[in-house]
């Protein structure tokens, strides 16, 4: 099979323009991805299925990660011209705050040619308002269910999923519990074995101080 | 009934060693009732798994008079919760509760129906189906072998064999002042409507200090 | 029913069940939303009706509801509803260690829970670049392949019970497998939680009686299979009921992800022992079981003559079981971190492609914990499957499938 | 001919019926509360506390060091370390709670008990009416003494004695070792003018006495003696150490 580079250019190659950034992941699984601008994203889906070379037929796993906001601190060393002439190395810290966002990613592999994985990703703009992908179910079906899954948990909006609905939670339900700021409802009323945040928890329900309850513990 | 009995339990084995059956109403009452507990075809989870173990060969919960799994909650006696009860699911857990008619009996069969078990920090997982129906028998384990679950049907029978027809603590079915439906939760925005049954569900406040 | 070698091209032969779906002529397909199978100006067409199967279910398969609308008794729509297990795995996933949600696996498939712990250490494995020793391998190999046994020979009965049977398939299938639940037993100390493999290989080494008793069990399992098949696959009613009942058409099935023996059956002969060969597996000679229908009933061959192969493979691995430790003594599995990226990893289940999504942000918890069911995206097609069938006949094709809620809703 | 297979599943069903008469293979019924399975060696239930000796309370090798606590995976360990007069922690769990009705008996905690205090049980017989009282299960309840240990795991307990055996004679071969290289000390700081400050190895062979009492040479040194303090504190300078898990 190809490495993650050729497949980016025979995209490129085909589709000029597109807008196709290689991922590197560190580990040592080294799957390398490919993400993809929201824009051809289906058109490209669709050739990477169909290429005779590639002929990625089989999406195995659909899944949704979310990446919220945070502080990035970086520091670098500039040198600053100091009164008198010379020139020192000062260590500055810049803060920058790392847009949050959601993002969708598909594992695929071939089953004509038995090869694989090829991982590609989209990403929303943000986490909030702009949470919309497109979906990528007409071109496997084998995403319906996974897309929807995505959309129950993590809040992503997939356009031109035949049937997007929540499938985990109920209808009713508002909140996207895979995010990492969910919070939880508090049924914390009996927890006879509290460490850490548990506990922090299970001390919403405890009584006032002051009043009859065993402090140390013991029943 | 309630005075103690006139002949005591060694005398009145002693006599049915020798043929003489001495039994009260009371008795041959419980005792057709606590060996004809006919379970609902309900599983869950795993557990579920280890209870169809218990009804196949090897343990054969039709020596307990407990082989006849009811598809109909009408039919039932006996519901055994066996397996986690999430709360998309508790609201029908609750309904095939009420419509099992009386008299009927509760098992929370592993750790997820009793607590939560292993998942009680999850988002979707309801702590312990007491929080909606009453329980008579817990078995812990995740799964509790089928001997256990047989050793908590055994446990069940006793239970159903000591509980007598009249007074305070008579059955729920021969009372009339307690109502044998219980409310069944809607489901709400973040999570159940209720969460709880307060009248059915009272931990003990268990205050547990600071980790050093 | 041909029984191929996976080196065959896959048969891509065969038109689609439900014809009017194609997914080759529609590139953008979506999923075939219902057609009425009567003619719409019939005098006598009475009123669709919608009918809600579960979540209490009388047939065998935990907290899965359908919700079917019947022309007669025909099915016109039908969509499934989970959820009622789900228990948040991920979630939890997440917030626990990478060797405490080792237990948990366990609980997705609960019917085969050492495929799930393979899985789930063969991901960890890429994910940190760690390797099992080879004895461990071989070790995963017979557990694993006893696991398929016992899933398939469980779902045997469980499907006889759809059919109807009341039963009486899954007593035997139930003592069988009481049998080999007894190996894991003493291997691994419980009857269905093994909690056995380990980052690096696993946790006890089998003894040598354990691997005589395990030996000896295997190799009188083709009896038991050969009394299994004499009791069940030649009976009419049975093939009244399965052959031509939920068909599925390979292109379908590629399209929507399908996996395991429901893929097989369709034809196409993709098997991730043979296609990945992960761990020692290409060091066994056995054969991938195909279909040419994709019907029910071969749905159903499907898992008995994987169970004859299984047996070859474990004939094999017990021959061949190397000495050696049965960990690697640097395994790293307590306060394991890995370093910051990601992987995922697959094996072959008993019910298709168990894979297992992990990202690490270089802490002692996943940042993401991903589980890829087979089980759940096998029912994507249960209502294409369906389409045209009677009621009683979906019940069977949800039986075909072989779902564990456990790991369908996670 | 129709009907042939059903003919031939209905023999195969006769033969399992007249069969169950004379097979055992065939009837594998036990008759549980009457008869029962042999549990293999390694089944595993639910966790106790092995203790050492006669008292149940005082022999427990348990130390309180949380370990368990932390790496259990559904968190249904609860541990409040003893403390003396002083205030400062004993070696020993104050509260030592577990909740079988959260417990997955999954054997984790075993794995990472570096003192082979806790133990998987076999009891699987301990349905309750009540949940929250009868389910937890306190220090009392979940101490077992060794001897119980070897009746339910022979194998596996006799390995653990001879391993707890080894560590110790290690460790007090380490206490004596130090115990003279501390004397060699004493003996040069009393030749040389300035006091040294105490020596590594006897902090590192104590350390329980450590964070509170610094270094009082008399009371740091271990005696060579088995006495109960050494006892506990000898497998801890073999064990690994303690991870850093914060969660």
């Amino acid at each position: 099979m190809q490495s993650i580079e050729q497949i980016r250019d025979l995209i490129v190659a085909r589709f000029p323009g597109a807008e196709v950034t290689v991922i590197q992941n560190p580990g040592p699984a080294a799957q390398h991805s490919l993400l993809l601008g929201h824009a051809q994203a289906r058109d490209i889906a669709l050739f990477l299925r169909d290429e005779p070379s590639l002929k990625l037929d089989f999406c195995s796993n659909a899944t949704g990660v979310d990446w919220p906001e945070k502080e990035i601190v970086e520091t670098t060393k500039v040198k600053v011209a100091q009164p008198d002439g010379t020139e020192k190395l000062v260590e500055q810290k810049t803060k920058r705050l790392q847009p949050g966002y959601l993002e969708a990613v598909y594992h695929l592999y071939s089953m004509a040619l038995k090869h694989g994985p090829v991982v590609i990703r989209l990403r929303t703009g943000n986490r909030t308002d702009a949470v919309s992908l497109p979906s990528l179910t007409p071109v496997w079906r084998s995403c319906e269910f996974q897309e929807r899954e995505i959309f129950d948990l993590f809040g992503i909006v997939f356009e031109g999923h035949p049937d997007l609905r929540r499938i985990l939670m109920w209808d009713e339900f508002k909140d996207h519990p895979m995010r990492k700021d969910y919070v939880e409802p508090d049924d914390y009323e009996w927890e006879p074995t509290p460490h850490d945040a548990v506990l922090t928890k299970a001390k919403g329900h405890y009584p006032a101080p002051g009043s009859t309850a065993n402090a140390e513990g013991g029943m | 009934m309630s005075e103690a009995p006139a002949i005591s339990q060694e005398e009145r084995d002693e006599l049915r060693r020798n043929g003489i059956l001495l039994t009260s109403l009371e008795e041959i009452y419980n005792w057709g009732r606590s060996n004809s507990v006919w379970p609902l075809q309900f599983g869950l989870a795993c557990c579920a798994i280890e209870m169809i173990a218990a009804t196949c060969s090897r343990f054969d919960i039709a020596r307990f008079g407990a082989e006849v799994f009811r598809p109909s909650p009408r039919q039932a006696d006996l519901l055994i919760v066996s397996g986690t009860v999430t709360k998309k699911m508790a609201p029908q857990v609750v309904r095939i509760w009420n419509q099992m008619g009386e008299p009927k009996y509760c098992i929370a069969m592993g750790a997820c129906a009793i607590s939560g078990g292993p998942f009680k920090q999850g988002y979707n997982v309801l702590k312990g189906i007491d929080r909606f129906i009453p329980v008579d028998i817990y078995i812990p384990g995740c799964p509790p072998r089928p001997e256990a679950l047989l050793n908590g049907l055994i446990q069940l029978q006793e239970k159903i064999k000591s509980q007598h027809l009249k007074g305070p603590d008579a059955p729920r079915h021969l009372r009339d002042d307690v109502d044998c439906i219980y409310p069944v939760p809607e489901f709400g925005e973040h999570d159940l409507v209720p969460p709880k049954n307060p009248n059915l569900y009272e931990p003990p406040t268990l205050v547990r200090p600071d980790k050093p | 029913m041909q029984n191929e070698p996976t080196s065959s091209a896959p048969g891509l032969a065969g038109t689609p069940a439900n014809s009017s779906f194609d997914i080759l002529h529609s590139p953008l397909g979506s999923p075939q939303q219902g057609a009425s199978v009567r003619e719409v100006n019939d005098p006598f067409h009475g009123d669709l009706l919608e009918v809600s199967m579960g979540p209490h279910h009388p047939s065998t398969h935990g907290v899965f509801r359908m919700v079917a609308t019947l022309d007669g008794e025909i099915i016109v729509k039908l969509k499934p509803v989970f959820g009622y297990l789900h228990r948040n795995h991920e979630k939890l996933g997440e917030n626990t260690t990478y060797l405490a949600s080792m237990p948990y696996t366990d609980r997705l498939d609960y019917l085969a829970g050492m495929t799930n712990n393979w899985a789930y250490a063969l991901a960890v494995e890429k994910l940190s670049g760690q390797v099992a020793t080879e004895r461990a391998e071989y070790v995963r190999v017979i557990v694993g392949e006893m696991m398929r046994i016992v899933n398939h020979c469980c779902l045997v009965g469980f499907l006889f019970n759809d059919l109807g049977t009341s039963f009486t398939p899954l007593l035997y299938a139930f003592r069988e497998r009481e049998k080999f639940l007894d190996l894991f037993e003493e291997l691994t100390g419980t009857r269905m939680m093994y909690n056995y493999q380990r980052f690096g290989g696993c946790r006890v080494d089998p003894t040598p009686e354990w691997l005589a008793k395990a030996k000896a069990l295997i190799d009188g399992f083709p009896r038991f299979l050969d009394e299994y098949e004499q009791f069940l696959t030649g009976n009419e009613i049975m093939l009244a009921r399965t052959q031509g009942v939920g068909r599925l058409s390979p292109e379908l099935a590629i399209n929507a992800g399908i996996t395991g023996p429901v893929l097989r059956a369709t034809g196409v002969g993709y098997d991730i022992r043979k296609v990945d060969g992960y761990g020692v597996y290409p060091r066994f000679d056995f054969r991938v079981p195909i279909g040419d229908h994709g019907d029910t009933y071969d749905r159903y061959m499907m898992r008995i003559l994987e169970m004859r192969e299984s047996v070859k493979i474990l004939q094999q691995a017990f021959r061949d079981l190397p000495a050696g430790p049965i960990i690697d003594p640097k395994a790293k599995n307590r306060g394991l971190r890995p370093k910051a990226g990601e992987a995922y990893g697959r094996i072959e289940g008993p019910k298709g492609e168990i894979g297992f999504y992990l990202i690490s942000d270089g802490s002692t918890n996943p940042y993401r914990y991903r589980v890829r069911p087979p089980s759940f995206i096998n029912l994507t097609v249960l209502e294409d499957m369906c389409l045209g069938h009677s009621v009683a006949d979906a019940v069977v094709i949800l039986g075909s499938i072989d779902i564990v809620l456990g790991e369908v809703d996670r | 001919m129709l009907g042939s297979g059903i003919i031939k599943g209905l023999a195969v069903t006769a033969k399992n019926f007249v069969g169950s008469f004379h097979d055992p293979e065939r009837l594998p019924t036990v008759e549980y509360p009457e008869k029962r399975l042999t549990l293999p060696e390694a089944y595993r239930s639910f966790p106790f506390l092995v203790f050492d000796g006669e008292n149940a309370i005082d022999g427990l090798r348990c130390v309180a060091c949380k370990m368990c606590e932390n790496e259990c995976p559904p968190q249904c360990i609860y541990i409040i370390p003893e403390r003396d007069e002083k205030g400062r922690p004993v070696k020993k769990p104050k509260v030592f709670d577990i909740d079988l009705s959260v417990c997955m008996g999954c054997q984790i905690c075993v794995e990472v008990c570096p003192f082979d205090s806790i133990k998987m049980d076999q009891v699987f017989e301990v349905a309750a009416t009540n949940r929250f009282e009868g389910l937890i299960a306190h220090r009392e309840m979940l101490a077992k003494s060794n001897t119980y240990y070897h009746q339910i795991r022979p194998t596996e307990a006799a390995e653990v004695d001879t391993r707890l055996a080894e560590e110790k004679r290690l460790a007090e071969e380490k206490a004596k070792a130090a115990a003279a290289a501390k004397a060699a000390a004493a003996a040069k700081a009393a030749a040389a003018p300035k006091p040294v400050a105490t020596t590594a190895p006897a902090s590192a062979t104590a350390p329980a006495a450590a964070p509170a009492s610094p270094a009082k040479p008399a009371v740091a040194a271990p005696s060579p003696s088995p006495s109960s303090s050494s006892s506990a504190a000898a497998p801890m300078a073999a064990a690994p150490k303690p991870p850093a898990t914060t969660p």
